[in-house]
């Protein structure tokens, strides 16, 4: 959502924020080291690949030999990000001299698991939460210093906990207390699950937390999409997640609910419970575009324009009526004063609303104190 | 008919399936010859694999040996496997199961080879038709898994001359890489060059390379071969030598620039002749150039 | 008494009752329609968890395959027959009024169009050395569209030129214009007509019946890809020819019916003439070497072939020359078309319910993919004859239809499918 | 030999001061013709040379008019013809030729007998191509709209290089355009007509029937009484046709309300409307020798026989009601069926319909002409008919009974695959700089079992010791990467700064513009030169050697441009030349060793063409 993306550029922005001697020191961590490398650009990757065992420096120029025309650009961004993340330094004969930012040892990670997912998603609802989370984390971590924690300590166990692999248990008492209470806050972030065996406990690390080392991009949060709109308001998702269907329940009116397709309506009534809850059109159309079924997100729009539309028209209607302070006045003793009133109301332009037969009006409250000086003149 | 899903989601997410030329006779030939060594090849490649990993998360290698008598699947990276308790300090777990795989691979083509008595000995060239086969299925079935994959490559490590016997399913194999837009490429390590994979790297767009220094192999791995595709857009590779596309003829093997194609089974000759030496067809209309003329009048030749 | 009256009332009434009937379609929503057209809802399919799920069309499309599969190899696998490698193609399509239905959709013109596109492009990837040609019907009326020709897009750009549907179709007139083409064509040169046909009858000049015959004695091979239904003159005229007739269900069907025809055919033999075809192997230019090339007639530096014989210089191959007529050819686009001479035999089903069923392969011997369903009983997947190798569905027709080659055969030192009879 | 006529865009003047009026002129030998574009113009000439004495024109210059003069003989009738040009390199085209022209006639006058010039005029007829103006108009079109192809055909044609067919003959697409080429299709008789019928506003008694053209030819094909009273009545003049065709109507219109009893009362009051009325006699007498024709398949009144056909709903019949069934109106019946089975046998017989014949009287007696050419050839088509009914019995079996009509395959044996292998690899290699043979077996003294305990024992090492590390040393890390590197850079290099800017636009305009003319010219003779070949008569061999020379002269030309340009151009020229010398030279080589083979054969065979 626009405001997480604005702040929360990705996680190697802060690492490369950080001073130098932190940054340095923070090198010395394997698991940054690979962190880092997997936050760069592809070609900066391919860069410090191929110069890993170079130690001599290398001229720019010979960098750029590499380079076809329309690639300069990306070029550039990458060589400035090596510079920028002090895996490359300049060296005054306008050279990068590589450093060696990772060792030859690194194991392999293994793949993720469904439920964790779950159990991590659930603290996690509309919004992309790879976005929201950098966003938290980024906050975690700048105030870190106010609780008096190192944030380069916090940041590089951060990275390490995001190489552990998902799902496997680790003992919490391999840690140092203050990763073990950033750990209860990671668990209530749903990047970790912490589990109290008879005598010891173990944190098991969530897929949120191995993806802590990756840049945000769309592509590292994005997965198959299960959800289908009609024109006809009519929205089917393929899903057996209670998640899921949790999720819809917020702005549709789910209908009848199979194994493993949730078959709904977006309605009116539907929607405003969703407004009412602060959740923004955009956000709802932006989850239905973002989990689009593959079938449906081949084409464009991936959902209904009519239906689009329609949400934000709706969203709008809340804010269609306007509140102006007003008096009502009635009881006039006859009917030309009434007349004469209202015009004069009329006049100034303060008339909201009359009834002749009735004999009422309705006058902006601006007008008040016009009125009654006038009212009283009829007397 | 495979059409490739282009819907890629990131750049440079990678697949590389890399055939390893396991023919025992390149090494121990080779061991005689240079000073380059298996031990040492071993290490350039698993490092180049372990780095590949380590580029991206979702980074994917799959190894397929390439032998004398058989081919088969060494390690897949996607594939799920319980965590070794331990790890041994000194080496990675890839490494570990890379190795374990290939000591077993080795025992099991060498019992074939015992099955089907001295064949190898006669050829001495690995079965690379099989391993490019493996490898593309693997391939097919990473593009039916969704719309979102990885952009698979192959590289071939390959070191074995090239098998006559094995040119048609070679040639299909590219053919069907190159439909389904896999670039082949090729790091030949042995002492020759291989005309199978000069050809499949340029008909697939891959890059074919020959290093002159085997000592620094996994510099050559790491600067060209561990590329993404997706980078390849903006740099500049090592271009394919010119491939020679004449052929020779099945008369005398003599390489021609002209020559008459037998219409059924495209044998070449470089005269005419009146029986077909390969599909023992006779030709039905003696002289050419009538044939010639033939075309010529479909060609909108002016009628006079 | 004045009949007149019954009939003009008759007439009205009549007219009256097929408005109504166009009301109703037009009360339907377009959402509606398009449930009502598609009938997606047989599509849904439930798994044995009662899960709900898009019917399985890898299944389906693969019980298809093997149907075709067995009808090709019922004659191929026997002997080895030799292959029309060397194709003259006209397609014809039926633009006539017809064309415009829109039981396809958005209507059979541009269905068949879109789908041409598709077979124009295979059929020059499995057949380099063919040519093409395309002919449309209007108005009773067959056009030349394209000339024989080797290059795709010219063939596909003229297409998307020219749509656009009117008049009756004439299936005598289109055999006719193409007859007197195909005549002139080389004798080696397999002749075959495609004809797309969307039009339930025919309205021709004269007797189709000594047509189809003049097109049987210049062994011109027609086949029919019916888009409406059944007609006896067309089955007439390829059982006369030795073609084949089809008649698409849907899209889908369609599509799959015109890439049968993208293979080359296996030679009839009367239709056989074998000769030698003179083809020039340019050489690719050395870099560095300026020349103006003369299909695009700018400046090219390197790259291009030259022509053997004229010198002329081309940008890609294979082609004609421009000059001199001289086929060019790389050896490549020969090797393309080898495979179709060694054919790899159909694989076998294996029945799951084999005595020692556990002991089978339990993943795909070319992907990997498990073979094994839940509960481990063994899942669908065949064998291939020569190897025993097992592959799972999809592989299977990789293999036959993209690969051609056996993984498994290929991974054996001995038994090569290729070596010899 | 001179090309045989010219064909300019000009504006005939009455006077020089007459704006004139544009048009086409077309010079043959003879003639010259002036074709205005506007049609209603009046001036059309169509002028003898003979008439014509001598010609003017006006000097070159650039406010000056390109005009022609054709001053005409003052003993034949004085006067002459003003022809303005748009340009004078036109003008000078037909001027050149007038006087060709005049000249050849003056020398026939002074000598007719002259047999040098009567065999030159006879070898001028050979190949004089006879055009329609509108053919002429398109290729004028073409040239005006093409500068290159004008360029192209003033050096060639007029150049008497190629003869105007010979140019024109590479470029019948050209020509072709839009209308396709082929001989005129012929458009089918549509059965509709005799489902349409009348059309009726449901309030008045009128009920109106359409008539087309083609309709009305459609009955006279179909219902030969109809045809014969039109020729009766109308041709001869007893009838006006709108009675004709009102009776016409009417009768139709009783058929089809199936009123017999109502047709037979007005049939008996109206002779005329009799004759539609009543069956069609004609035809009854014809039906014996028809039925041969009718296609047995098509032959609806066959099964009528069968009762399904009388199940309500049926549809076969017009109306759902059954026939009334009194003898005597028999004649005043018609079903559906006959009219298909007629319209099928007319259908089979090739009728089509060639609409634009004008009024329906000429479309009938033409067919009437037509009748009778049939009836003439009708023995000869007997045969013909004997296989078609021969056909149709196989047709009529029944699809189940009939044996599976596949035909046999062509069998292909393949001896040995590896021969393609050799055929394409082997010079694969020889480019790579491998002198080696392509499958040069591993010297290796170990066997297999040595070999495989090496290998593994080699793993066995690499597990305990793990891997070597560095795995690289830097120094060979560096060497490589330069080496990459300065490969890259050289190529770049040899690729040229950028290979998007063509070679020609650096050149100066004038040099590439010469270039590419010549290019151009170039391709154009190579095409009818390679055409030429094999050389099969006189014709082509005066031709060939026509071509050669007109390249050996663009050959030298080539030579001299690269001696003119200045000398920074001059790598560029030369290389951008040098492909096109090739070409020319690889013509002159082809040229040679035919003419070698054919000076060979001509001692054994007489005529010395193959």
């Amino acid at each position: 959502m626009p405001q997480v993306r604005i702040i929360a550029k990705n996680f190697m922005d802060m690492v490369a924020a950080l001073p130098e001697l932190k940054l340095d020191k923070l090198y010395e961590n394997t698991f940054i080291c690979e962190a880092v490398l997997r936050s760069l650009p592809p070609l900066a990757k391919k860069y410090v690949l191929q110069l890993l065992f170079i130690d001599a420096p290398v001229t720019a120029k010979s960098m750029e030999e590499w380079v076809l025309a329309d690639g300069l650009s990306k070029h550039r961004v990458a060589i400035d990000r090596l510079i920028q993340l002090r895996v490359f330094l300049e060296t005054t004969e306008s050279g990068a001299l590589p450093r060696e930012p990772m060792p030859s040892n690194i194991t392999v990670r293994l793949p993720t698991l469904e439920e964790l997912d779950v159990y991590a998603l659930e603290q996690w609802e509309l919004m992309d939460t790879n976005a929201q989370l950098w966003y938290i984390m980024r906050e975690y971590i700048s105030n870190s210093e106010d609780r008096g924690e190192d944030p380069a300590d916090l940041i590089s166990f951060l990275l390490e906990l995001s190489f552990h692999a998902t799902g496997q248990a680790y003992n919490l008492n391999t840690l140092i207390d203050v990763q073990m209470h950033t750990l209860k806050d990671l668990a209530d972030l749903g990047l970790v699950k912490l589990q109290q065996g008879r005598k010891e406990s173990w944190f098991i690390p969530t897929k949120l937390a191995t993806n802590l080392s990756m840049s945000l991009t769309d592509s590292s949060a994005r997965k198959e999409g299960f959800v289908v709109v009609e024109t006809n308001f009519r929205l089917y998702a393929y899903s057996t997640s209670k998640l899921h269907s949790e999720i819809l329940r917020l702005f549709a009116r789910v209908e009848y609910q199979l194994p493993n397709l949730i078959v709904g309506a977006i309605t009116k009534e539907s929607l405003y419970n969703a407004f009412e809850n602060g959740i923004t059109a955009e956000q709802i159309i932006s989850f239905l575009q973002q989990n689009a079924h593959p079938r449906v997100a081949e084409r464009t729009p991936s959902v209904p324009e009519n239906v689009t539309d329609q949400i934000r028209l709706w969203e709008t209607d809340l804010n269609r009526v306007e509140i102006t302070p007003a008096h009502f006045y009635d009881e006039f003793l006859s009917k030309d004063v009434f007349e004469g009133a209202s015009d004069y109301a009329r006049e100034n332009g303060g008339l909201l609303w009359e009834d002749s037969k009735k004999m009422r009006l309705v006058v902006n409250a601006e007008m008040h104190a016009q009125m009654r000086e006038y009212l009283r003149r009829q007397k | 008919m495979a059409s490739v899903p282009s819907k890629l989601y990131s750049d440079d997410v990678s697949l590389v399936v890399v055939l390893l030329d396991t023919n025992p006779f390149l090494w121990t030939a080779t061991a005689t010859a240079t000073t380059f060594t298996f031990p040492e090849f071993l290490a350039h490649v698993l490092s180049f694999l372990n780095s590949i990993i380590l580029l991206n998360q979702l980074n994917q290698v799959v190894v397929i040996a390439t032998g004398l008598n058989s081919c088969d699947y060494i390690f897949d990276s996607s594939a799920p496997s319980k965590v070794e308790p331990f790890e041994s300090a000194r080496m990675p777990l890839l490494y570990s199961r890379v190795l374990r795989r290939l000591e077993d691979f080795l025992g099991s083509d060498e019992r074939s080879e015992r099955s089907n008595g001295a064949a190898a000995a006669a050829a001495p060239s690995s079965l690379l038709s099989g391993s490019l086969s493996l490898a593309l299925c693997y391939i097919q079935r990473v593009f039916r898994s969704g719309a979102l994959h990885p952009q698979p490559r192959i590289l071939c490590l390959q070191g074995s001359p090239d098998g006559p016997e094995q040119y048609v399913a070679v040639m299909n194999a590219i053919f069907s890489a190159q439909r389904s837009m896999v670039p082949i490429d090729s790091c030949v390590i042995g002492a020759q060059h291989s005309a199978f994979l000069q050809q499949a790297s340029y008909i697939t767009g891959g890059v074919y390379l020959k290093p002159p220094m085997l000592d620094g192999l996994f510099q050559y791995l790491s600067t060209i071969f561990a590329t993404d595709l997706h980078s390849r857009s903006f740099l500049q590779l090592p271009k394919p030598v010119g491939v020679d596309f004449r052929a020779s003829c099945f008369c005398h093997k003599k390489t021609i620039d002209m020559g008459y194609i037998c219409s059924v089974c495209l044998s070449i000759f470089c005269k005419h002749h009146k029986k077909c030496s390969t599909c023992g067809s006779v030709f039905g209309q003696a002289n050419p150039e009538a044939a010639a003329a033939a075309t010529d009048r479909k060609r909108k030749a002016p009628e006079v | 008494m004045d009949p007149r009256f019954n009939v003009a009332e008759k007439r009205q009434l009549n007219g009256e009752e097929e408005e109504e009937e166009e009301d109703d379609e037009n009360n339907m929503e377009a959402w509606e329609r398009a449930y009502a057209d598609e009938r997606s809802w047989e599509s849904l399919q439930e798994d044995e968890s009662g899960l709900l799920r898009a019917i399985d069309s890898n299944a389906l499309h693969h019980a298809q395959y093997r149907r075709r599969l067995r009808s090709l190899s019922t004659v191929s696998t026997a002997t080895r027959i030799q292959k029309g490698l060397i194709r003259y193609l006209y397609v014809v399509i039926d633009f006539s009024r017809a064309a415009s239905e829109t039981d396809f959709k958005p209507s059979r013109m541009a269905v068949a169009a879109k789908h041409v596109e598709a077979f124009i492009r295979e059929f020059f990837d499995q057949n380099p050395l063919s040519h093409i040609a395309l002919i449309t019907i209007r108005d009773g009326v067959a056009q030349c569209l394209t000339d024989l020709g080797g290059s795709p897009d010219s063939h596909i750009k003229a297409l998307m030129g020219k749509l656009g549907c009117s008049g009756d179709s004439s299936l005598q007139n289109a055999l006719d214009l193409v007859h007197g083409y195909l005549n002139q064509i080389p004798s080696y040169g397999h002749r075959e007509v495609l004809i797309l046909y969307s039009a339930l009858s025919t309205c021709d000049p004269g007797d189709i019946m000594e047509t189809i015959q003049k097109c049987k004695n210049s062994k011109i091979r027609c086949s029919v890809v019916g888009l409406s239904a059944e007609i006896y003159i067309c089955r007439h005229l390829c059982q006369e020819t030795g073609g084949t007739y089809t008649v698409a269900m849907d899209e889908a069907h369609m599509k799959e019916l015109l890439l049968e025809h993208a293979p080359p055919p296996p030679a009839i033999a009367e239709f056989a003439v074998s000769n030698l075809i003179k083809m020039g192997f340019p050489q690719r230019a050395a870099e560095g070497v300026v020349s103006i090339c003369s299909c695009h007639k700018e400046a090219k530096v390197g790259g291009g072939y030259t022509c053997p014989r004229c010198k002329a210089r081309v940008c890609e191959l294979p082609t004609e020359c421009q000059i001199c007529g001289l086929t060019l050819v790389s050896s490549p686009h020969l090797a393309r078309s080898y495979h179709h001479l060694f054919p790899i035999t159909p694989f076998n089903d294996v029945s799951p319910t084999l005595p020692n069923s556990h002991k089978l392969p339990r993943a795909c011997f070319g992907c990997q993919q498990p073979l094994i369903q839940s509960g481990n009983k063994p899942g669908l997947r065949v064998a291939c004859p020569n190897c025993n190798q097992h592959f799972c569905l999809d592989c299977d027709i990789y293999i036959h239809e993209s690969l051609h080659n056996c993984p498994g055969c290929e991974s054996q030192r001995n038994s090569k499918p290729v070596t010899g009879e | 030999m001179s090309s045989r006529q010219v064909v300019m865009r000009a504006r005939y003047k009455q006077s020089v001061k007459d704006p004139g009026v544009p048009g086409i002129l077309i010079m043959t030998e003879e003639k010259f013709v002036f074709t205005p574009d506007d049609p209603m113009s009046t001036v059309n000439l169509n002028v003898d040379f003979r008439q014509i004495k001598s010609h003017k024109f006006s000097k070159e210059g650039s406010n000056k008019q390109a005009l022609l003069n054709l001053i005409q003989d003052s003993n034949v009738k004085g006067g002459s013809y003003i022809f303005e040009f748009d340009k004078f390199s036109d003008r000078d085209v037909c001027r050149d030729f007038v006087g060709k022209v005049l000249g050849k006639l003056q020398a026939l006058q002074s000598a007719p007998k002259n047999p040098a010039i009567n065999s030159e005029r006879s070898d001028v007829q050979v190949h004089h191509e006879q055009i329609s103006t509108t053919e002429m108009e398109l290729r004028v079109k073409l040239l005006r709209e093409n500068i290159e192809l004008q360029k192209l055909h003033k050096q060639f044609v007029i150049g008497e290089i190629l003869t105007e067919a010979e140019f024109w003959a590479t470029r019948k697409k050209l020509l072709a355009g839009d209308n396709n080429k082929m001989p005129k299709q012929r458009v089918g008789l549509k059965s509709a007509m005799l489902a349409e019928g009348p059309l009726s506003d449901g309030r008045t008694n009128k009920v109106t029937f359409s008539l087309t053209p083609e309709i009305i030819q459609q009955i006279f094909t179909e219902k030969p009484a109809v045809h014969q009273a039109f020729l009766n009545f109308v041709v001869s003049g007893k009838m006006p046709e709108i009675n004709f065709w009102t009776k016409y109507c009417r009768a139709e219109y009783l058929h089809r309300t199936k009123n017999a009893i109502a047709a037979a009362a007005e049939a008996a009051g109206d002779e005329e409307l009799a004759i539609f009325l009543k069956r069609d006699d004609i035809l009854v007498k014809e039906a014996r020798r028809k039925i041969r024709r009718v296609d047995p398949t098509l032959d609806m009144e066959a099964d009528q026989g069968d009762d399904y056909i009388h199940l309500p709903d049926h549809g076969i019949l017009r109306d759902g009601t059954k026939e009334t069934t009194e003898s005597e109106y028999d004649e005043y019946r018609r079903s559906l069926l006959q009219d298909l089975n007629r319209h099928a046998a007319v259908v089979l017989e090739g009728k089509a319909l060639d609409v634009g014949k004008g009024d329906t009287v000429t479309v009938a007696e033409a067919l009437a002409r037509s009748k009778q050419a049939e009836l003439a050839n009708e023995i000869s088509e007997e045969n013909a008919n004997q296989e078609r009914s021969e056909r149709l019995a196989r047709m009529a079996e029944i699809e189940d009974l009939q044996a599976p009509r596949n035909y046999p395959l062509a069998p292909l044996c393949i001896k040995d695959p590896r021969e393609y292998f050799d055929s394409q690899q082997l010079n694969a290699l020889k480019t790579l700089g491998d002198t080696v043979a392509a499958t040069k077996p591993i010297n290796s003294s170990l066997s297999t079992v040595q070999a495989y305990g090496f290998l593994r024992k080699f793993i066995s090492d690499v597990k305990e010791r793990g891997l070597v590390d560095p795995v690289v040393n830097p120094e060979t890390a560096v060497k490589v990467l330069g080496g990459l590197t300065q490969q890259l850079s050289s190529a770049k290099y040899h690729l040229g700064s950028n290979p998007q800017e063509s070679v020609l636009d650096r050149l100066p305009h004038r040099t590439k513009e010469e270039l590419l003319h010549h290019w151009m010219s170039i391709q154009e003779l190579l095409k009818h030169f390679w055409s030429s070949y094999p050389i099969t008569t006189t014709y082509l061999h005066n031709k060939v050697s026509r071509l050669k020379d007109a390249m050996a002269d663009i050959y030298t030309k080539l030579q001299g441009i690269k001696e003119s340009v200045q000398s920074d151009f001059r790598h560029q020229v030369s290389l951008l030349v040098q492909p096109m010398l090739q070409a020319l030279d690889a013509a002159f080589a082809h040229f040679d060793s035919e003419a070698q083979k054919r000076s060979a054969r001509t001692g054994e065979r007489p005529n010395g063409f193959v």
